[in-house]
């Protein structure tokens, strides 16, 4: 898994803002900064196991000072020493605001509406942000087997809104995830927002996938859009990991590289052993 | 009463082949002590019902413990996969492993109905998802009050269910803090409980602080003491988790070979906990120390008379 | 971002004329003070949601306060009757006076379907009881699983639920020990919250026992430190129930004119729990003092960096 | 409410077994203590305000001192140091074993089925244990409003069996009660025990009836039947204050007067101030 820092030609800032160049940092690190500053503003978020543990806590030292942490292992308001491998570790009980049972964080912090955002990783994704983290191939006889929902499942329902961070490929961008694990904005956004209400869904559904490539939103149809593409990537590359013909801004903005204190935290405070970004 | 006894004997008397067990723990205060001795017993035909099958129950699909798996996520947290289980889901190898699956809350509310007696649990999750279809289990439910339609699941009651936690007195009134997954739940389910912890104390310890107290000795049938039971998940205040283990076992369960290896070494071939933690080595236990300590400070209940 | 004000700040902002309210706590940490400043500012057609309506409410309903009781257990625990309460259903006096009734796991498991946005919760309670027929909204629920019947509630938010605690940060995250009732379950489930505390504790204080937390700072919108402002109800380890007064209330409220009197005195002639604390006298507040102290202990969480 | 403490003539024991004459002790003590022995080798009993409360306490202190008391306001295995007026008080929570949300009391260890006895008082009982604690009268228009149910509709159903503590008079000893808040064997034991196993009730119901002038216990066809008198009552006073013919067994036995000690642990630890025994 390992990918080389040296991501491509060019890039740089897109607005003036000062950020690296693209050679001084890796497509992971581009995606994880991304990822991070898409939750400004945001005042709870539910922490899911792996990417979305290193985004969410380098927003907590960058854009978004007065987040909240929600880890469905049970605590909430944590400030991790360090940043845990697992969602379940001892440094983000010691020093958190309240640490409680699964019953209640379940019951009354996502499924009581006072999540803002949940975070989620997958293995697979369609152009509406239906999410599999089940199986690849047949349920029943499956080529890969998966971890399964977790809480992915009533995270997606419940959250205000969901955010997706995952790597692009043609086998995880797809055009028919194999399981529906996470409802995103099902089959399109008018039948998808018709089902929330008769079914009294909190979620308004996945609002952004940040990619190792660019970042999405989704337009009024549903669908997955590109809105901004990361310095060193090109429309080629975008297309090549897709499994469908995907939407394209116009204009389409160019992410604002990481600067050099949002890599110093990743490097030196959050992952000095390069576990998230190598 | 003293429920206190041997981690051999509480297997011994309390966990039978083809039972329904439930070790939980929600990465924090999971005993692969008793896992470990589950195996050295041979136990067989087991379903094992967990949140996380994490590495515990890999290591006891592995030995061969297992016909089932009841869980909502099977994963080997921020590494990758659980090899032997998957071997065992993917390959049929060596034998097939059935699974029933939900998701955390699912399962959470799968214990909570078990505990309280409840036909069924109602929850807000599935809507529009493959779950229900990969498990006819999790069913719809209309609401009494309107139109609505939510989710249920159904009552999980294990035959045992094994809780770690950082102490109890003799009778089995058992105190725990840190992450409190869902280990109440799964223990007022169960027909049989065992609880093993790092510190056998006092009652009076126990009910000078009567909030604290997670699961009371009435539903307690062995207390087990086996410190550093729990490694290389961890006990909040006493020891950390050892990352670095679960990582090797990523290597270690890729092949069939490796995993039976180590099982032979660390499994069959210690005599119980205590010989385990002195293999594992007065360096590696102390690095897994926390760096400090973090009172929670002291609260008063006053005196009534 | 501190939300501490005065009482009277936290009343005016967030209790309305026509809101639900609950001011929760089962014999243990009963707001007086809230209930009693909502009487001073004279709000009116308030539904007033509580499992035991207990003396707080026989005196907002004596003061005009309130069209209607949502309640489980309607009574001065060891005493008798809530008579200004049993004037309005009896005897319409002054006006009637709409019941909603349950039984206390009843009204648990509203609060738990208001916190939890469930559409209704489900319990094995009502069988072959009159309860279903006083109270329509108590519905039979059929089990996805087998032909079973249990009984289901509907879910219950309050627009306001006042809790008292023994303390919380400026931020509203409070803590409480001793008896717990529903106050977790009606601050979740209620649109607003006001927490009133006997100490303010910096935010440092509630992050070394974050077990302790009941209520997040989150779902708080005003604090209010009001020492002794559960009186004649307690607070564990800080003074105890005036049973007394308890006593007392039974032959004060069997008249309106007397009833009136007490208000008057009592309520209107105090202008908050400052100047009612002095009128008690220091003598009856020292003698409902704890006659010694009873601490909890302190626990490691451990530094992990 | 005074009742005076010479109740009658003569009394004693019945078996030999000392105890004061019936002068000695008050008809709410006799009751009391009555109750108390019937807990003889109970393990969990969930505590009811009043009587109820003085009962239990009393049993802990003499015939079952392995007796775990379970308050609906969520304490288990109290020591109350005193006797608590309220069901709620800070001496059944210090040294406690275990205090639970009252969620946590009713659904695990109430509906889970771990209460051996559940102690009720009633205002109107039939012969059949069925209990009204709501109302006198008609619902709607109630002559009494009576406190309602709380614990009591839920732990008639769930606690393993029923004990009822209440004083006797053609007011509360009904033929027919205005309010059914518990249930009891309904018409009978038969169709009682039908109807608890189809619903799947946990409780065999109530076991036995604890009055100020005997002992009752249920017979096969579901109702009550006098099988203990207490010493200083007649069957006339029995028969005057029950609105339906009882049954009365033979040979009828006479309830053990209180022994001293457990006249003086209710005179002078558990109720100096007579507050249950006046």
């Amino acid at each position: 898994m390992s990918e080389p820092r040296a991501a491509g030609p060019g890039g740089g800032s897109a607005a003036g803002v000062p950020g690296a160049p693209a050679s001084a940092f890796s497509k992971s690190e581009m995606m994880i900064v991304a990822a991070a500053r898409e939750l400004a503003g945001q005042r709870v978020c539910f922490v899911g196991v792996g990417l979305p543990n290193i985004a969410v806590n380098l927003a907590r030292l960058t854009v978004a000072p007065t987040l909240e942490l929600v880890y469905e292992s049970g605590a909430f308001g944590a400030v991790p020493a360090r940043l845990p491998l697992s969602i379940g570790d001892p440094t983000i009980v010691t020093g958190a605001t309240a640490v409680v049972s699964m019953f209640e964080l379940f019951s009354f912090y996502l499924q009581g509406g006072l999540v803002d955002v949940g975070f989620l990783g997958a293995a697979q994704i369609d152009r509406f942000g239906n999410i599999n983290s089940t199986v690849i191939g047949d349920y029943d006889h499956p080529k890969t087997r998966l971890p399964g929902s977790g809480g992915a499942c009533e995270i997606a329902i419940n959250a205000r809104q969901v955010f997706v961070i995952m790597r692009q490929s043609k086998r995880s961008f797809v055009d028919r995830i194999d399981f529906r694990t996470s409802p995103g904005n099902l089959g399109g956004a008018e039948a998808a927002a018709r089902i929330r209400r008769e079914e009294g869904w909190l979620g308004r559904g996945p609002s952004v996938v940040v990619t190792d490539l660019g970042i999405y939103h989704f337009d009024d149809s549903g669908e997955m859009r590109l809105d901004s593409i990361h310095p060193g990537a090109t429309l080629d590359q975008i297309r090549d990991t897709i499994g469908w013909d995907p939407k394209v801004a116009e204009p389409l903005a160019t992410t604002h590289a990481p600067t050099p204190e949002e890599l110093r935290l990743i490097r030196e405070e959050l992952d000095p052993e390069g576990a998230y970004t190598k | 009463m003293s429920k206190v006894m041997s981690m051999r004997d509480a297997v011994a008397a309390n966990v039978h082949d083809g039972d329904v067990v439930a070790i939980e723990g929600f990465t924090h205060l999971i005993c692969f002590a008793a896992g470990h001795e589950i195996i050295r017993q041979r136990k067989r035909d087991l379903t094992l019902a967990r949140l996380t099958p994490d590495l515990i129950y890999d290591q006891m699909v592995a030995a061969g413990t297992a016909r089932k798996l009841v869980f909502s996520w099977l994963g080997n947290p921020g590494v990758g996969g659980l090899h032997a289980i998957r071997r065992r889901v993917e390959d049929a190898d060596p034998s097939p492993l059935e699974l029933e699956e939900y998701s955390h809350f699912g399962m959470v509310g799968r214990y909570t109905a078990g505990a309280s007696n409840l036909p069924f649990f109602p929850l807000r999750s599935y809507f529009e998802t493959d779950l229900p279809k990969a498990n006819p289990l999790i069913r719809p439910i209309r609401s009494p009050y309107g139109e609505e339609t939510v989710y249920a699941v159904p009552p999980l009651k294990p035959d045992v269910t094994v809780v770690h936690a950082q102490r109890a007195d003799a009778e089995g009134n058992t105190q725990m803090w840190g992450l409190l997954g869902c280990q109440k739940e799964a223990a007022f389910a169960a027909e049989r409980v065992i609880v093993v912890v790092e510190e056998l104390v006092e009652e009076a310890v126990i009910r000078a602080d009567p909030n604290r107290t997670v699961i009371p000795g009435l539903i307690v049938d062995a207390v087990v003491v086996e410190p550093f039971g729990a490694h290389p998940s961890y006990v909040q205040g006493s020891y950390d988790r050892d990352n670095r283990f679960y990582r090797d076992w990523d290597a270690i369960a890729r092949e069939a070979a490796t995993t039976q290896a180590w099982l032979d070494e660390w499994v069959y071939g210690v005599s119980g906990r205590a010989e385990y933690v002195e293999k594992l080595g007065t360096e590696r236990v102390a690095s897994l120390r926390p760096s400090g300590a973090a009172p929670s400070g002291s609260v008063d209940y006053g005196v009534y008379r």
